[in-house]
């Protein structure tokens, strides 16, 4: 079976196939064998050409975080149709959500203000730590919805900024 | 000995005192809010009261129903903990008026080093060094004299100021003048008020620490010092006992006046003093806190000296049987503060439930936490996961040690900053000491992995989207066959992917 | 310093190397039988290798798959832990023949302590006291002289003998002659040979133990002693550093006999004379371990030696940088072995897997484990499943401290000693160190935890029995309603349960 | 609902009814009100009036393991009528079983032979330890299966006591 992963901006892809009890993994166009076993729930043990790696692994439905030497890598699975969509992604029209339960602290920027990639755009305080929430494309703000002082809640709509180009096909 | 404690606080810290309560024969009372049944501190404690709802000024804050708490269960005494009441000097108050032990300092101590200014003056008074500076905002003749004493680098602050605005960095004579002028305009426009007062500039400043343990009957001992200058927003990450910049008389001095502040507000319990340092050795007082701090153990790993257990033996009114000279530093202890944040979006708290942990442990490894496999980090308190803590001989096998301690830390659910602290563990600077409160600003290679291998990531994802249908390879065996496989193949898996 | 080590064994010792190498900076291979796949050990090192069945015949002692491995991974040394290879000389030999480094002593020093008769002979040459009496078989005769010298109590065992047949205890002179005829008798019967050789009785006998350490370069060092006289079935359960008992010159006195030993045979790497010691501090040679010991943890936290590391420095050649008086004691270590097994029934192998864990951490205590949720515990293997180890700074508050700490073990799925051991603890005789080989025989009312209140226990039965159908209370909230009822009720909880 | 509990040879029985999110327990005839949450899968904590109490439950079919202060204790779930047989099991026929793979090291008693209630039977090594196995009940040996250096499974019967008197109906 191969399953196609999106990680970030990057998509991988690797065949897995099992023959004899033994797996086999396609990365790359490069065969290799894998021994692999579970060692609970949640901690795979892997061992490549006598390398033993030990991962964390979560999965929830298609999403897949990876915990690998001190870092979780959140990877998606995704289909054919939705990785043409997922290379759209950097453009069009986003959202600026409120990642948790939180109070905004400070709006940066108005409607129509230019904002660059990764620009930060509203300040949001929680867990007693302020944080910059930051435009994953770069374009024009299109509408704010956060107000000083708000008291919000996960996935709270803050701001709305659309790309200066529109969303190819 | 008390028989009973209350522990007003939660987290890993009223796990700590559970323990030491435990360790001294004494019975524990829990106190939790709605978003606490499941935690650990009430798991461990001998008895568990629910004092309100989740946010901590519905239940930690309340002071009534703490004391409530305390009244029912018996307890003779309640410790505080960090944070929420523990620098309460009113709190402190009511627990005298109602006959529980407060464990901590007189509420008088809190008072007066709970106000900078005052805290400010008794430095003075003590002869500890403050930073150089014009005490309030000055006249621009005054501020040029001032200047003159101070010396350059030097900043011009706006009295009424914050977030930079009306600050300016001075470095020579020539510039002070102009400087001046701009802080001030800069100053009218932002604050309505161009007052500006005058301050020695710390460049790269360190921040060191002073312990100090003081009984009921005068006795003052202070525990060496801890260097915390790993901060990123202005909080502690990385500490250490003790500091490997430091000459042990510099050492000396500031374990003295240190003593000399204790004395002066007739400190009992722990406390520490911070101080900021220069590159040179020079110290300058900043605050005291009056409560027993968190990066607390590693002074206990170097000196064997059991911090929470003498506070409460303090409060019960024994007598510290040390002098000075009994205590002694052996080894280095480093602890890294484990957060439940994400490094990549400038440390953003990372909330969520803990899928899967998996700590370290072996020769030298402290773990304090109070988070399992399930549990939920709730953006109601703060993120600390976990603080790990390791002692070695040295500070270089310290810090081999925490490098190798974290190497078995597996957090699922939450991002968090264990990849940051491995990288921080394995640079040059770091590991040279060559460290300030603006070291991981200067660091941001350390945020992000980089590039890696991540075919065993790949790998694991694509397994686990397997295993969710029913014919996958739920668990292999180590088949023999293996052995042909590895024979077969071999160094084809050294290069990094993509 | 070795760039890649192979460990030649499995569970919580291979853990402990595989740690002690990391912090070395040395890269890691496993090995592992079809049973350990999913083992600690190779989820932790750098590289596993598959070294056959499950048995360890047929995998662990196998020694040319082991340095197969070696070879295979391009280990420059091999480090075999304690058991298995551990104190097999030809194995020793057979990785010097392959050019891999044996973490250890030679194969000669092996041979030489492996063998008891050698040893007794080179103790003896040392003058290390051995347990008084007659060198082999002797006449009547012979018999009551040896008795005039070895002085009373003494025992007449037969030479043939085991299991207690042919062997008699003499308390007086008066006796001697007519136990003397009837252990001939008993033995003739028995064996079919009426030898018998006359020994000094040593009364509750306590086992006291020192831990050597030795570079090639001919220095020698000892690092104190260990007590470890409660055992059960001849195995050490609980060990301790210091002795509770010796007195500082006891202590020197060992410690001075241990190096010579060590010196008399060229010794390098760690070492432990045991002893078998009388109640008025007299001690006799036992024999040599020429390896790591299970409970080398205890002398590690009172010396800040990291053993293992230095074992493998050793063999790197590296010279001890240490003198004797270089090495102090500090505090007191005790270590609680934790065994799969079954209190009750004369503590048998409780093999099965491990469904639920859950262990301590905290300040100075240290867990030395390879288990983990829902590992197997297989009936191929010792069922020690973790040694539990802390550090305070009295013996006394370190049985608080390990009572406290054992209150936050839970295992689940395969029984365990974990409340035997909380039993000891609290047991006078041991808390005012009177302890000996036969405490655990002369205790078993610690045995089992006797009447005790069980409502929990059925409460938490029937909640998951509830939980177990559909409609059950899955996860109640904490409501505020309790308080309600706390207040309602008070006092009824008291008395156990039938 | 009500349940029945064996452990060892005693027997238990407690009365669960929730009621406004709140459980209550009836033993012994004695109503008592507990605060209940299950911390992970197999910790549970119970607020008895104040007390607060940790324990691990694992619960298989109807067997149930619970670690309560260091100890683990077996309990088994049993209906009415396994009440009345379980009273009769200290008396009857009993297999001795092997506890684990070992091997038989030595066999204490001959067919015939009087056996004590909790008297060692046979000797069998594993793990590198000598085990007794001990008879449950007083009785004679009706059979010896049991022979020395045998090698044996989990479960291999090795040898039968029968109880003096016939089990009561």
């Amino acid at each position: 079976m191969t399953y196609t992963f999106k990680l970030n901006d990057r998509i991988f892809k690797i065949t897995l196939e099992e023959s004899d009890g033994q797996i086999e993994v396609e990365i790359d166009g490069e065969k290799i064998p894998v021994d692999y076993k579970k060692i609970e729930d949640n901690l795979y043990s892997i061992i490549l050409d006598g390398r033993s790696v030990t991962l964390g692994v979560f999965k929830k439905g298609k999403k897949i975080q990876v915990f690998l030497d001190g870092d979780l890598y959140d990877l998606e699975s995704i289909s054919e149709r939705e990785q043409r969509k997922s290379s759209l992604a950097a453009s069009g029209v986003q959202e600026i959500k409120a990642p948790m339960p939180s109070r905004v602290v400070k709006v940066l920027k108005s409607e129509g203000d230019e904002v660059k990639r990764d620009e930060g755009v509203v300040v949001i305080e929680a867990m007693k730590m302020e944080s910059e929430l930051k435009s994953p494309i770069a374009g024009k703000v299109r509408n704010v919805m956060a107000k000083e002082g708000d008291a919000i809640e996960t996935g709270t709509v803050l701001m709305v900024v659309a790309s200066d180009t529109p969303p190819a096909e | 000995m008390f028989k009973k404690i209350l522990i007003a606080n939660r987290g890993e810290i009223a796990v700590r005192i559970i323990r030491a309560c435990r360790e001294l024969g004494v019975s524990t009372v829990a106190v939790y809010s709605d978003a606490d049944r499941r935690s650990l501190h009430v798991a461990l404690a001998d008895e568990a009261y629910h004092i309100g709802g989740s946010a901590p000024g519905e239940s930690y804050l309340k002071k009534e129903n703490v004391i409530d708490a305390a009244r029912k269960s018996g307890a003779e005494a309640v410790h505080p903990g960090f944070g929420f009441l523990s620098e309460n000097a009113e709190f402190a108050e009511m627990c005298e008026k109602a006959g529980i032990v407060f464990i901590g300092p007189t509420p008088e101590a809190i008072r007066l080093m709970g106000d900078k200014i005052t805290a400010r003056k008794i430095a003075y008074d003590a002869k500890v060094p403050l930073v150089p500076g014009s005490e309030g905002a000055v006249s621009d003749v005054e501020a040029s004299v001032v200047a003159g004493e101070v010396g350059y680098p030097l900043m011009i602050k706006a009295s009424a100021g914050g977030g930079g605005k009306g600050m300016r960095l001075v470095r020579s004579k020539e510039d002070f003048e102009s400087a001046l002028r701009m802080a001030r305009s800069e100053a009218r426009s932002a604050f309505g008020d161009e007052s500006v007062y005058v301050e020695r500039f710390v460049e790269q400043p360190r921040h060191i620490e002073i312990q100090l343990i003081a009984d009921s009957y005068g006795n003052v001992l202070h525990l060496f010092e801890r260097e915390c200058s790993i901060q990123r927003r202005h909080q502690k990450v990385i500490e250490e006992a003790p500091s490997g910049f430091i000459s042990a008389k510099t050492r000396k001095k500031m374990g003295d006046v240190a003593v000399k502040i204790a004395k002066a507000v007739k400190y009992k319990g722990a406390g520490t003093i911070e101080f900021i340092m220069d590159q040179k050795q020079n110290f300058y007082f900043l605050e005291m806190n009056t409560r027993v701090q968190v990066e607390h153990p590693v002074t206990e790993m170097i000196t064997g000296f059991d911090i929470v257990k003498w506070m409460i033996r303090i409060a019960a009114g024994e007598k510290l049987p040390f002098k000075q000279g009994d205590i002694k530093m052996n080894g280095h202890a480093v602890e890294c503060r484990v957060y439940a944040e994400d490094p990549g979006t400038n440390f953003m708290p990372s909330p969520g439930t803990i899928e899967y942990l998996s700590t370290p442990s072996g020769p030298g490894i402290r773990d304090d936490s109070a988070i399992y496999n399930g549990c939920e980090i709730t953006s109601f308190y703060d993120p600390m996961l976990s603080k790990l803590i390791v002692w070695a001989d040295t500070r270089e096998a310290a810090i081999d040690k925490m490098a190798s301690a974290l190497r078995e830390y597996i957090v699922l659910g939450v991002k968090t900053n264990i990849g940051f602290l491995r990288r921080v563990m394995a640079d040059e600077e770091f590991r040279q000491c060559k460290i300030d409160t603006g070291y991981i600003e200067r660091h941001p290679e350390l945020i992000s992995p980089g590039e890696r291998d991540l075919r065993p990531a790949l790998i694991a994802a694509a397994i686990a989207m397997e295993n969710s249908t029913a014919s996958g390879p739920q668990s292999q065996t180590a088949a023999a066959s293996s052995w042909k496989l590895f024979a077969r193949r071999s160094g084809i898996m050294r290069s990094p992917l993509a």
